[in-house]
This record gives structure tokens, sequence and C-alpha cells, in this order.
């Protein structure tokens, strides 16, 4: 059944760690009372269901960028997509508790004068037309631009720099408040998800399992991926795509393929985080935040699927811990640890590991 | 010849006066050293209302010492003492003012600050101010202060006003001030009670593109005289032509304002990016570098501000260019040849140049001051004028690409750079010391983002963040324009400018920018090297 | 009335759409014993003509060599008929029913038609089963690439291409480890993989040793007769060893066709070589 | 090998998941959160507030803190990251057990906060003017609400200046479009022509101001005096000051209102073009009297930087400190239920020479002030309201919101309480 994971140590703990984390987190916040030591706070629940989030993205990334070398500084946009898509799920189901009592539309809209809900909004007060869009939207998206820029071969850099105009057209565009999305306010306010209040601490522990299940899944998915002949095909692309396509493999549809699916799991990554969070809004789209997430994965060790997560959860963990303890140093580190993990550590810490064992 | 005014269209103040003088003090106006003396005292009342009064009085005073006392009040000099309300002009020394008294004009030696309190005045009295010195210096030998004080006249002109402007005309010698004054009076005309003198005026107007002209058209247009609603239809036809003409030209204008900043933010960046080939994330904050340098200059000579903007040049060239050099030597040189990586490593790079500023200078903006040669603008038409600073830009932009493409065509390091961005390996077999090249091209690029910096601290924010509001832009102008190509950065920044410009006024300013960002995504499909690819044998 | 026409066009009987009639890749036709024709091909770059009314033609089974100074338009050559340039002019058929100008360069692959680059490329990430692997004939769509696993009829195949090449006892070596000369040799395995009907071979012993050259030789001519080969070399003594028939390629068109001994002995050739 | 590098991944995930969960032993000491950017975007305009927390709660201690505990601060970043607002907002209050949260700036920052205020019942002092359109128990609006600002501006604009043409320009978000939307309809109610009303609307951090300024000009050249009512936000307005002034706009000709430009943001300008335009606020550095002499000296002395200046914002904080103190000090306790109770009718002095009452709908009683940037980077009152003006959370000139009310003592206690419906409409 995991024949994906066979040689996979990396993969294995995680989902090991992941299975532990599903068992373990619900107990020591729903069970353990409130003040022992043993207590996990819901804080804590939301966080980790964050970062879970941040790792599903993290490993999306890693899948176009450390095996078919195409940086994207736009999977942000993606991430936002899905993101948005769960956010007007969630805004629809507030109905008549927003500050005007109106049942039918969301605050903003009536703060518009507007005076129903536009067409594109239609059909998002259904939880599952909503997951559908979850992963349709980030999906065509990345269809539409995939199928263009690599038919016509726009590769390297030039496809970065691509993907990062896409990105900040769309935060330009979400900014304004015509376009219908909160404007920069975005989509705040939840109140529940398919009748279960959002705030209370099971209701986040189900989005914490969901995340992780999400992440696993995801990690297995991207796993058998990678370890097929496609994969392999894959990595030949990154290398040396002119001798893919000389033995015959279309390398724009398998591209597209990889990239497209890549940013599905961007937007399911998206999905989660909302909820979680509790407000979606066009800074997700910044392109300095794309640029951040490739960063993730530079140093948790690209081409590592794992090393992904990790990167994922190291970086988000120090930015949590750091915004905190020393807010002054926080740029100075995140800085830093760009600048000295790619001088020094090109394969990320998942090269550190994989130097040691070599050594050993 | 073209004049460079401070536009302001009011009555005349002392005309004002003339009018409201019977209301205010008595039914025949003093005159003379008394009324000025009794005016004077009044400024030193509390209500701003009040106060234009007394400039009223004051100025109707005609006493020649009027001129000094309006201009120290509205250059905020003007105070009284605490201690004998005294009024008194004061200049401000080391520790406080020298006073000199109004009426006596005599020094009254050192105030501080706490002993003299401020005759305020606000933007209304400010107007007022402005107009009756206007009016003062209409006698002043200098045609260009006559001709400002002309158009200082446009608005409300009463009778009286057209009487002394009549006088004046028949005195005046200077071709532009008699040419000023003469559509001013037509303007009056247009008002008239006689139809043909109003039908006189439209016709002498027809070509004018003074607002007030258009404003007065508008509302002859509808007269119930045919003869005159069709002949000012006419002259409006024509003038809405005329204006939409200059509305173009001016909208080119503002593209390739914009256009001259788009290329000078990226032009630092087709070196570093373009020729090197590194994705320089911190080219933004080279830029800022730059600014921040002239803040600095700035500091250091606070009296010159007019020069230090020109020494502000090689010195935010030299800075950044040093930041550049640094950063090359310990981070990129480690990184050639992984382009994507030098993406990562100067994104990091950036973050710290943004957090030391923030820790130097504070996360505040800094205030870098536009020395006088710059601000204002150059009027064409009274529908057309070019504002300095823009027309300054432009030209700055095309002389620091100028100087570029010489640096890179015909000099000694241009050879060697454009040796070792095609082929390192040969440059070095052929004993061009390739990594002193490489440190010297990057320096070259950053110290022109820092020249930029000079520039761009001229129209908006100095501030930790301004390099983000560019590095996106910059890119996209480099890779619209083709990666390598000078040219291409320079045509490419300049379309878009201009295209922006052209849809801004249909689409907005935020529409207009998603659809240049579209239309660059679609273009790169279509050439995916840019306008302008890098020639040389593929493969 | 133009737009008449073009209904006209568009409806005409006779024809059918692009879609309908795919051209089928799987069988070229060679039934009149030639499977390349190259014709009246001509393609510039900037205003430089790099392939000048290009005509030759490849029979079924044959092993020709293509010589000619640097910038005569070799590589350029090859990239047309593989699909990479597309010429100004001209026309390229594989076989009698497969035009190559129609088509992409995987498609190009697929109908059978191999390349190995001047500058040995091969997979240096993956070990020299997995790059066999990846090269082998067969069902090249995302989704059966996803799918795909190996038959044991598949590992024998592999496993005899790898004798082949002489490089069975490395199958799990990284193949960015091996020499220049072993490269050379994966590269003509994962086209033998491919199992074209023409290989075009872009400069196959380049950086190797005489030994391996003359291996390599034997390898070439062992193919043709099964396979149509075209080699493109510097080195006179290899083309000598395996060569029938030789074209010689300037300036973009062919200036002499022959054997060995008759292409050195053509004055123009010999004009050319030496220089004016 | 392999247990080895499990042991490390497992420890690395082990002590993420132990890391956040320490208890926060509850000590002798009183908490206060406080939630400004310090770093990004934002961090321009929130650091200050930071600063000014902290030598307030300094100062507080130094009298001998408060229920003979000492205050502490906890200073966060959010980093103008508006879900990592939400996410410090739910660490103060859960995991480090504040009693209060002084925080936020934008508008986006309070709608990231609100609900995890609500949530967790804790306690959030909000020292921005802002767009109103909302009441929260849990929060303090210590900043002008619409009517506290934006109305007294304009009044002062039609009688003082007779202005007659309006344009409005303000960023593209939800603060400018409200206020705007108030406006409109107050200045239609006053008889303004809808032909004499421009509306403008620019993005965030926008920067070529041509075309726009162009069309300003164009607007005001139609006869009428016109006057421009900015609410354009933060780094745009340096660009937008300077192509006024080199467009030739001038404070005299088309006079520009400002609800976002003070001391803070004139320091980072080159103030000569801007002399004579206008900004409305509830205080300014330049108010002369004795608490604000005071205080300026503190801050200096607490800043160490005789050039820096005092703000708005700042003012706002310190009332709220002030309240929150005494509030503190009533109820006995820094119990969050009983410390809202208490909050309402507190009164402390504001920095104006006047007096800032707590409201029932959680706002102050401000005084408007309207100010013209002099050449110093200061203001210059040129016009004040009589009294204190009381703070209004719904709007009165918005269809959806003038007939509710906000009422936070009993028997109403509610939010958004329908006068007409006789209901509050957030009851669930």
């Amino acid at each position: 059944m995991f024949y994906m994971l066979k040689g996979d140590r990396g993969g294995q703990a995680l989902l090991l760690l992941l299975s532990i984390a599903v068992v373990l987190v619900p107990v020591l916040n729903l069970v353990v009372p409130e003040g022992h030591a043993l207590h996990v706070s819901t804080f804590t629940v939301t966080l980790l269901g964050k970062y879970l989030a941040f790792a599903l993205l993290a490993v999306a990334v890693d899948l176009v960028w450390g095996y078919m070398g195409i940086l994207s500084l736009g999977h942000g946009a993606f991430f936002a997509l899905g993101g948005y898509a769960m956010g007007m799920y969630l805004m629809l189901q507030i109905g008549d508790r927003g500050v005007y009592g109106n049942p039918d539309l969301p605050d903003f809209m009536v703060f518009l004068n507007w005076q129903e809900v536009p067409w594109f909004w239609q059909g998002f007060d259904n939880f599952w037309f909503a997951m559908i869009m979850v992963a349709l939207v980030p999906g065509l998206l990345a269809f539409v631009f995939g199928a263009l820029a690599f038919r016509s071969r726009v590769t390297g850099v030039y496809l970065s720099i691509m993907t990062q105009a896409l990105t900040y057209a769309l935060m330009l565009a979400f900014f304004r408040n015509e376009m219908g999305f909160g404007g920069n306010n975005g989509l705040t306010d939840f109140k529940d998800i398919l009748g279960f209040s959002l705030q209370s601490d099971s209701t986040r522990v189900a989005l914490f399992i969901a995340s992780a299940a999400a992440l696993a899944l995801g990690y297995l998915a991207c796993r058998a991926i990678v370890v097929s002949r496609l994969g392999k095909v894959v990595v030949a692309i990154r290398d040396t795509e002119d001798r893919v396509r000389f033995i015959g493999y279309r390398v724009d549809h398998i591209k597209l393929a990889i990239f497209t699916f890549s940013a599905v799991l961007a937007g399911i990554a998206g999905a989660l985080y909302v909820p979680q969070v509790g407000i979606i809004n066009p800074g997700e789209f910044s392109p300095l935040r794309s640029i951040e997430l490739v960063v993730w994965v530079a140093i948790g060790g690209r081409a590592t699927l794992y090393g992904a997560v990790l990167g994922a959860f190291i970086v988000n963990y120090s930015k949590t811990y750091l915004t905190g303890a020393a807010p002054e140093v926080w740029l100075f580190a995140l800085g830093a640890l760009f600048v000295l993990v790619t001088l020094y550590l090109p394969n990320g810490l998942a090269g550190l590991s994989k130097k040691k064992e070599a050594a050993a | 010849m073209l004049s460079f005014v401070t536009k302001n269209r009011f009555l005349p103040v002392w005309l004002l006066g003339l009018c409201l003088l019977p209301a205010l003090a008595s039914a025949t106006p003093p005159v003379g050293s008394d009324a000025f003396a009794q005016a004077v005292e009044r400024l030193q009342v509390k209500s701003y209302k009040e106060r234009e009064a007394a400039v009223a009085a004051l100025i109707s005073s005609q006493d020649e010492r009027v001129k000094p006392v309006l201009e120290a009040m509205l250059n905020a000099r003007l105070f009284y003492t605490k201690k004998d309300k005294i009024t008194v002009i004061g200049i401000k020394t080391k520790d406080g003012f020298s006073i000199t008294g109004v009426l006596d004009q005599k020094s009254l030696g050192n105030a501080s600050k706490s002993q003299l309190k401020k005759i305020k005045v606000n933007n209304k009295l400010r107007r007022i101010l402005r107009a009756g010195i206007a009016a003062l210096t209409l006698s002043d030998p200098a045609p260009e202060v006559r001709l400002s004080a002309v158009k200082q006249m446009y608005g409300k002109l009463g009778n009286a006003g057209i009487q002394i402007l009549t006088t004046h005309f028949e005195t005046e010698t200077d071709s532009k001030v008699r040419e000023e004054i003469q559509t001013l009076l037509h303007i009056h005309d247009l008002s008239s009670d006689d139809r043909n003198t109003v039908l006189k005026a439209v016709a002498a107007l027809s070509k004018s593109l003074h607002p007030e002209v258009r404003n007065k058209l508008e509302l002859l247009k509808d007269s119930t005289d045919q003869e005159i609603s069709a002949a000012s239809g006419d002259a409006l036809k024509h003038i809405q032509e005329q204006l939409a003409f200059y509305a173009k030209v001016k909208t080119a204008f503002f593209g390739l304002s914009l256009g001259s900043v788009l290329v000078l933010a990226a032009i630092g960046l087709a070196i570093t990016f373009g020729v090197m080939g590194v994705i320089n994330m911190a080219h933004g904050e080279l830029i800022m570098l730059g600014a921040y340098t002239t803040y600095v200059i700035q500091q250091l000579m606070p009296q010159y501000i007019g020069m230090s903007l020109l020494v502000a040049i090689p010195a935010a060239f030299l800075v950044s260019g040093a930041v550049g050099i640094l950063i090359e030597r310990l981070v990129i040189r480690h990184l050639y040849g992984r382009p994507l990586e030098t993406l990562l490593a100067t994104f990091g790079i950036s973050l710290i140049l943004q957090q030391t500023v923030r820790t130097i200078f504070s996360p505040l903006n800094r205030s870098v001051e536009t020395p006088q040669w710059m601000s204002g603008f150059l009027e064409i038409n009274p529908a057309l004028s070019l504002t300095y600073n823009r027309l300054y830009i432009i030209l700055f932009c095309l002389l620091v690409f100028a100087v570029l493409f010489l640096v890179i065509k015909k000099t000694s390091l241009g050879l060697s750079v454009r040796a070792v961005s095609q082929n390192r390996a040969m440059a070095r077999a052929m004993g061009i010391r390739a990594s002193r090249v490489d440190a010297l091209t990057f320096g070259l690029g950053s110290g022109i983002a820092g020249i930029a910096g000079v520039a761009l601290s001229q129209i908006t924010n100095v501030g930790p963040n301004m390099g983000q509001d560019y590095i996106i832009d910059s890119f996209m102008v480099v890779v619209f324009g083709g990666v390598g190509n000078l040219w291409g950065t320079l045509i490419g920044g300049f379309s878009l400018g201009i295209a922006n410009k052209f849809m801004e006024p249909w689409a907005g300013a935020v529409l207009a920018k998603i659809l240049v960002l579209v239309f660059i995504i679609l273009f790169i499909q279509k050439r995916p090297r840019g306008l302008f690819p890098q020639k040389g044998r593929v493969n | 009335m133009s737009a008449l026409a073009k209904i006209r066009e568009t409806f005409r009987r006779d024809q059918v759409f692009d879609f309908v009639n795919k051209q089928d890749y799987s069988r070229v036709d060679t039934s009149h014993g030639q499977i390349l024709y190259v014709e009246d091909v001509s393609v510039s770059f900037d205003g430089f003509k790099a392939i000048n009314e290009l005509n030759f033609y490849i029979e079924v089974g044959e092993l020709r060599c293509m010589i000619g100074p640097n910038g005569a338009g070799k590589t350029t050559m090859m990239d047309i008929i593989t699909g990479k340039t597309r010429p100004d002019q001209g026309s390229v058929w594989f076989g009698q029913n497969i035009n190559l100008l129609k088509m992409t360069e995987p498609e190009i692959a697929q109908a059978g038609v191999g390349r190995k680059f001047q500058k040995p490329t091969v997979f240096e990430h993956h070990d020299i089963f997995e790059n066999l692997e990846m090269a082998m004939a067969g069902n090249k769509g995302v989704w059966s690439t996803f799918r795909a696993r190996l038959s044991s009829e598949q590992h024998d195949q592999i496993a005899s291409v790898m004798e082949i090449i002489g490089l069975s006892d490395c199958a799990k070596q990284r193949a960015g480890a091996l020499s220049h000369g072993q490269k050379q040799w994966l590269e003509i395995g994962m086209l033998l993989m491919q199992n074209p009907k023409l290989l075009l071979v872009d400069e196959p012993v380049a950086g190797m040793t005489h030994q391996e050259m003359d291996k390599t030789g034997e390898l070439l001519t062992s193919l043709a007769g099964e396979h149509s080969v075209v080699v493109v070399e510097h080195d006179m003594d290899f083309v000598r060893s395996i060569a029938k028939k030789v074209s010689v390629l300037h300036q973009g068109s062919i200036l002499a066709e022959g054997s060995m001994d008759e292409v050195q002995n053509n004055q123009r050739v010999i004009e050319v070589y030496l220089g004016e | 090998m392999k247990t080895k590098f499990m042991h490390m991944l497992g420890g690395v995930l082990f002590c993420l998941l132990l890391l956040p969960v320490q208890v926060y032993a509850k000590g002798d000491t009183i908490k206060i959160g406080v939630l400004h950017s310090l770093s990004g975007t934002m961090a321009i305009s929130e650091t200050t507030l930071k600063d000014t927390m902290l030598m307030l709660i300094e100062q507080q201690n130094k009298k001998g803190g408060l229920l003979g505990k000492k205050l502490e601060a906890v200073v966060v970043d959010p980093a103008s990251d508006w879900p990592l607002f939400a996410e410090k907002t739910r660490e103060l209050i859960a995991q480090e057990k504040v009693d209060a949260i002084f925080g936020c700036w934008t508008s986006v920052s309070r709608k990231s906060v609100l609900p995890v205020v609500e949530e967790l019942n804790g306690l959030l002092f909000y020292p921005v003017q802002y767009e109103g359109e909302e009441s929260s128990r849990n929060v303090f609006y210590t900043g002008a609400a619409p009517n506290q600002q934006a109305i007294p501006a304009v009044d002062y604009l039609m009688n003082e200046i007779e202005v007659k043409r309006w344009v409005l320009a303000g960023t593209d978000y939800v603060y400018p479009r409200t206020t705007n939307k108030i406006l409109k309809s107050y200045l239609i109610a006053k008889g303004v022509d809808e032909k004499d009303i421009m509306i403008n609307y620019t993005p965030f951090g926008h920067s070529d101001w041509q075309n726009i300024v162009a069309d300003i000009k164009k607007f005001g050249s139609a006869g009428k005096k016109t006057a421009v009512v900015s609410t354009i936000n933060g780094d745009a307005n340096v660009p937008f000051y300077k192509e006024l002034g080199n467009q030739g706009v001038s404070s005299e000709d088309i006079p520009v209102i400002a609800f976002s430009v003070g001391e803070e943001e004139l320091s980072g300008m080159d103030t000569k073009p801007l002399v004579g335009h206008l900004a409305a606020w509830n205080y300014f550095m330049s108010v002369e009297n004795k608490q604000n002499e005071e205080f300026i000296n503190t801050w200096h002395d607490f800043i160490k930087d005789k050039k820096r200046t005092t703000n708005d914002p700042m003012e706002a904080h310190v009332i709220g400190f002030n309240m929150w103190v005494k509030a503190v000090e009533k109820a006995g306790t820094t119990d969050v239920d009983k410390v809202i109770d208490a909050m309402v009718g507190i009164e402390v002095p504001n920095l104006t020479g006047g007096t800032a009452k707590m409201l029932k709908n959680h706002h102050l009683t401000k005084p408007v002030l309207i100010g013209e940037i002099q050449e110093d980077g200061q203001f210059e009152v040129v016009w004040q309201t009589d009294a204190e003006v009381p703070g209004d959370a719904w709007s009165d000139y918005l269809e959806g919101s003038k007939d509710l009310v906000s009422d936070w003592t009993a028997p109403i206690n509610c939010g958004n309480y329908n006068l007409k419906q006789k209901k509050c409409l957030a009851a669930k």
C-alpha cells in the first residue's frame, strides 16, 4: 500500500509523527484539563493546524520547484484563491449574524450598497460546491497560465517573473473593492463551518485533524508521483528538458499536469488555512509572501518532500517565536537565514541529514 | 519666453479693500501714515475675520511700508512683542529673532521666541496677502513681476479693478503683459450688457485656453441671444478641440514621465540581472540607499539644498555601488550560474538592508526637500504645463542611459563586461580578471540604482519600504524589454509608462496597472525573450 | 467574396479537417526505399543563411556520414529534421507519408526519429537503468507514464541494450558520474530504447579514445541495415572507417556527395577545406 | 543510522509541540499586551505607539503600579500581517494572559483581531480614527469616529472657506469608502449638487499622481471654490502633496484637508509646498497648555530625541490607558467584565485642555480641531469645536446604520440596537 514510502525515511517519520499528533493533540487538548502541565491549549492546536496548512503548501511548491525546476513565485496566488473559495463559503454561513443583520448579504456588500449576491458568489453557500471550487479555481488558473507558458516554452527566470506578475496582478485586483471580495479587509468574522462553531475547541481540533490528514494525503500523492516513472521524467525535465523532448515526451503536457496538480494542493492548503486563522485578504497574494514560501522549501531542502515540511515548520515556528520574543531581530534573522542557507546549505536541512548518512 | 508662475487668480485685495472700507472704518478712509499705524495695530487681533479687515485697511493706506509687512506676514515673520505690543518683523537668528519695528523701521535688537507672539495667517489671509502683494507690484520695473501680478488677477474683477487695469494698459510697454491684460479685459467684457462688446470679446477670446474663458462661455452658450449663443458655442467647440488635443499631449507627457521613473528604477537591474544574470531582489533596497544618501547629504548641507542634489548623485552612486560590490563579493560570487539561487540570497539581503535602515533611521519616512529649481512648472499655455521635476527626471533618465550606454559600449570595462557575460571561461582565458569585472559590473548596476534613488527621492517617500514598491515593476520592465538589452529596457520602460497613462483615464489607476501586467504576461508567451531578445547562437 | 471563398474552402468535400485525418505516426511508409526526404530547405537567422536550399535523401538502412567545416549548418539541419527549428521554406518528409514540418519534437521522436546531441546529454541525476527506462518506446502520455510499471520483457530489453553499449556492470551508477565516452554510449543506448527508424548522431566520437572510437564505429555499422543512420562527424579517420556514402555540407547546402574517396578528390571540397 | 535521524526529526517536532505550551504562571504583575506592527508596511506608524505604551507603563510603575502590582508590557510584532494580528491576539490573551491589549492601526487589523477578542473575552483599546459601523463590547474606540473628524472638517470648509465644489480622494479601502459615503450624503443633504462632488480612489502606496492631480486641477477650475477632502493613506501622501505642489495647486487655490496626515507623517515630508493645507484631528502637538507640554517633555525624555513629534493616536492611547487605570482602580480588579462595566462614564483630562468621557457606546467625547500645516511640520489650529463632540459608532447619514445605536449598558447591552425595530441585531 505505501510502496511510495519505501526508502523515504523522512516521509516515514513525518507520517508517523502526523499520526501520533492526530491522536495525541486532541486528547491533550480536550481531555487533559486546562492548567495541567500536559494540556495543549487551543491556541497551540490552531497554530499547529496553521503550520500543517503551510507545510502542505510547501510540499506543493517543492513538487514544482525541487523536482520539476520551475521556480514559481506565484504559488501564494493559488493558496489565496483556495482560501478565498473557503472564505466565501464561511462568509455566507454568517447569515444574519453580521453587523447589519442582513440575512442574504455579507456585511461588506451591504456596505457597498449591493442589492444581491453577485453571480460569482452563487453556490458558495453549499459546502461541497465550495470545496470543488477550492480545487477547481486554482487548478483552472494554473492550467490556463501553464498551458500558455509551457506551450511557448517560457522557462527559467522568465517563468518565475511571470508567475510573480500573475500574483501581483491578482493582488491588485483583489484589493479593489469593486471586485466583490471585500477589498483590503478581505473576508473575516466567520462564525461556523458545516454548522459547527469555529470558536469551539472541538471544531478547532477537527480542523487540525483535517489539516494533518490533508498533509499526509498530499504528501503520499506527491510521493507517488515522484517515485513513478513520471516522477523520473519530471526530474529529467528539470535537468535536461530538450533531451526529454527528443525521446518523445510531451514536456509541456507533463509540466502542465504537475503544475496544475501542485496548484490544486496549494488551493486545498489555503482552504484549510482560512478557517483556522479566521481571515483571508489580498495580502496573501503579495509577491513577497510567495517568495517567502519558496524560502521555506529552500531551507528545508528542495527535492525532498519531507524537507519542505520541515522548512515550513521551522521558519514559521521561528517567526511565531521571534516576533514575540525579539521583534526587532526577526527580519535580520530571517534575512541571514536565507543568505546562509543558499550559500552553505544548498540542499537545505534535509541535505544536512543526507550528508551525515552518506558519511556514516 | 516661457515663464514660471505660481498661479493665483483672485481679486487684488486693495480693490476689495476699496469696496469694503466704508463698512469697516469710517466714511472717508484714512490715508497715510496714521491709517497705516492703525491698521498695523489692528493686525494683533485674535480673530481671523478681523485680521482680514485689518489687512484690507493696511493695503488701502497706500503707505510704502505696506509691502514688506505683507511679505513678512506671508512668510510668518511678523510678530508683536508680548510686553509692549509692538508689531515687529523678525529675522531668525541662532537663538531667537532679530527684530525690527514696523512703524519706525528701527532695529530693536534680539528677542527670544517666548517674548514674541506670531501674527498668524490662515489660508484665506494668505490668499489675500498674496493678491495684495501682486497688486502692489503692478508698477514693478521688471516685466516678469508685472506679468505674474496680472496673472494673479484672474477671477472676479470689480469695476474699479477694470478701471485701474485699463489705465495701466495705456502705459504698459511689455507686449506679454499687454496681451495678458487684454485677455483679462476681454473676459470682463464677456459679462457686459452691450451685445456688441460681448460678441467682440467672444471673437477675441475664441483661441484662449484659460479656464475662466471656458466658464464664461459656458454661461453665454445658454444666452437667449441667438448670435451670442452661436458665437460662444463655436468658440467653445474650438476651445474644446484644442483642450482635447492638449489633454492627449499631457497624457503622453505623464506617460513619458512614468516611463522615465520605470526606466531609472530598472536600468540598474538591466545590468545586474540583464547582463550578469543575477536576480537581484535587493535592487529596490539599493535604490532606497541612494534615496537615503540624498537625505543624509541634505542634512549635512542644509544651506545648499539646490546643490545638495547634485552632490547626492555621485555620493549615492558610491554608496550603493559600494554596498553592491560588498554584496557581490560576500554572497553572489558563490552563486554564479545558479540564477534562481541568487534570488533567494538577495531576497534575504533585501530584508537585512531594510531592517538596517529601519534601525539607523527609524521606520519613519525621511523628508527630502525639493530644491527651488525643481519645483513649479513650465507653462506652455493655460491648458498645458509641464512640471519641472518630471521634466528634469525625464532628462536625467536619458542622460543616465546615455552615459551607461557609452560605458558599456566604449570603455574597456564595458568591453570586459560584455565579454564576461557572454563567455566567462573564454574571457578568463583571454586575461580578463572575471571576478574583478563581476564585482565592478555589479557595483555599476547597484550604483545606478543608487542614482535612481536620488531621482525618486524627489517624487516619492523616502522610507525603509520604498524599495519594494519598485522591485516588481523593474523586473517587468527588464523582462519586457528583453534581458541583456539596454535599449530594450529604455523602450520597454517608456512604452509601459505611456500605455499605463493612456489607459488610466478610462480604466482607473489599478485596472490600468493590472491590464499592463496581463499584457506583459501574454506578451512573454508570444515573445519569450522580450521586445529585443539578446542575439546569439541559440543552444 | 474572399469570406465566401474561405467558407467554400472550409467545406470542400474532397477534404477533411486535420483532426479527423490525424497523421498516423506509427507507420512510416517507405515503399519507395527512401526514409528521409529533405527538399529545398532554407533557414536564416537574423539575415544569415544557415541552410540554403538544402536537398538530400536517406535510404532505408543506409549509414550516411555528413561532414563539413564549422558553421556549415550541420547542427541546424538536425534541428530542422527533429522539429527544433522551423525552416523558412522547403519540405522534410519522413517516408512518404509523414510531414515532419508539421510536428513537434516529441511527435517526431515518437514517429521514429532519434537524435543524439553534439554534447552528450543524459539525465545526470538518474542511474543508467533509469535513463534507458525513460527512453523506452511506448505510450508517453502523462497518465500512462505515471502508471507505467516495467514488465519482465521490458526489463530484458533494457538489459540487452546495456549489453550492447557495454554498461551492464554499472546499471545503478548515476549517469553524471560516467566518463565522456560512456555518456556518448548511454545516449546512443537511449536512442536504441526508442526503437527509431532513423538515427541522427551528432559527433559520436568526440572526446573518445581510439579504442572507444573503434567500438563506436562497430556499433554504428551494426545498427545500419535495421535502422537508417545519419552521422555528423569531424574526425575524418572515423568517417573513413565507417562510411559508405559521405555528404559534404558547406554554407548550408550539399557541396558534394559520394564515397569517401570521391569526396576527398573533389576539387571544390579541397578548396573549402584548405581555404580559398 | 535510521533511528538517529528519526530521533532528530522527532526531537525537533516534539520541541515545536512543547514550546508554545509552556505554562505561564500568573505572577505579581499585571500584564498589558502591546499589539503594534514593528516591521512591514505599518511599522512606520505603529512603532511610535508601541513606544508610547512603554512610556505610559513605565510612568505608571513609577507612580507605584496598579492595585499594588507592577505593570508589565508584553510586546509582540504582528509584522503588518493581518492574520498574524489574530494569532498574536490569541497568544496575548490565551497564553500570556494579558489583562488588556492596546493595539492595531489599520481597519483590517482590527477586523482580524475582533473575533478573537470577542471569543476569548479580551479587552482592546483601539487608538486610531476609523470608519465606525462597528461596535464591540470588548473594544474601546479611543480614536475619532467619522462624526468627530470628517463632518466637522467639512462644516469648517463649507462655512469658513465657503467651499462649493468637493473632491473626495481616498485610498481604496474601507475607512475612506465609508467616510466618503458619509460625506457624500451629508453634502447632498446640505444642498450640494452631485455634479460638484468628485470621488476618486487609488490603491495603497499609489505613487504616480500626475493624472489625478491634473483632474483635480481641472475640476477646480470651474469657477467655484474647490477643496479636496483627503482620506489618502500613509505612504501615498508624500507623492500626492509633491505633485500638488509641482502642478501649482496651492493651498490658497484648492485646500486639501486630510484625516490621515499628522505630525509624524509630516516629519517625513518636505513641508514647504504643503503650507496652508489642512488636517482635522482631535489633538495637535502645537496645542498650548500645561498637560500637553508635560506630555511632550516626558515623551522627549523617554525617547531621548528632542525632535520627535507627538500625534493624535498617541493622545488616544494616553487617554485610553489613563481610563483603563482609573477603571481598574474603580473596579478593584483587572477582571475584564468588571473593567468593561467600570469604564463607561469614566472621565480623564485630554491633552488639549478638555475632558474625555467614555460613553456607553465605547467611544469618547473629543474636541475637533482644524489645523493648517506650517513650514516647521507643525499644525496651527485655525478652528475648533466649542465643546467636545460625542463619538457615534453608527453614522446618521448612512442608509443602513442611521437607525442603529450602540449601548453597552443595561438594559440594551448591544452594539447594534435598532431603534425602529426596538431590537438588537446581534442577538443570536
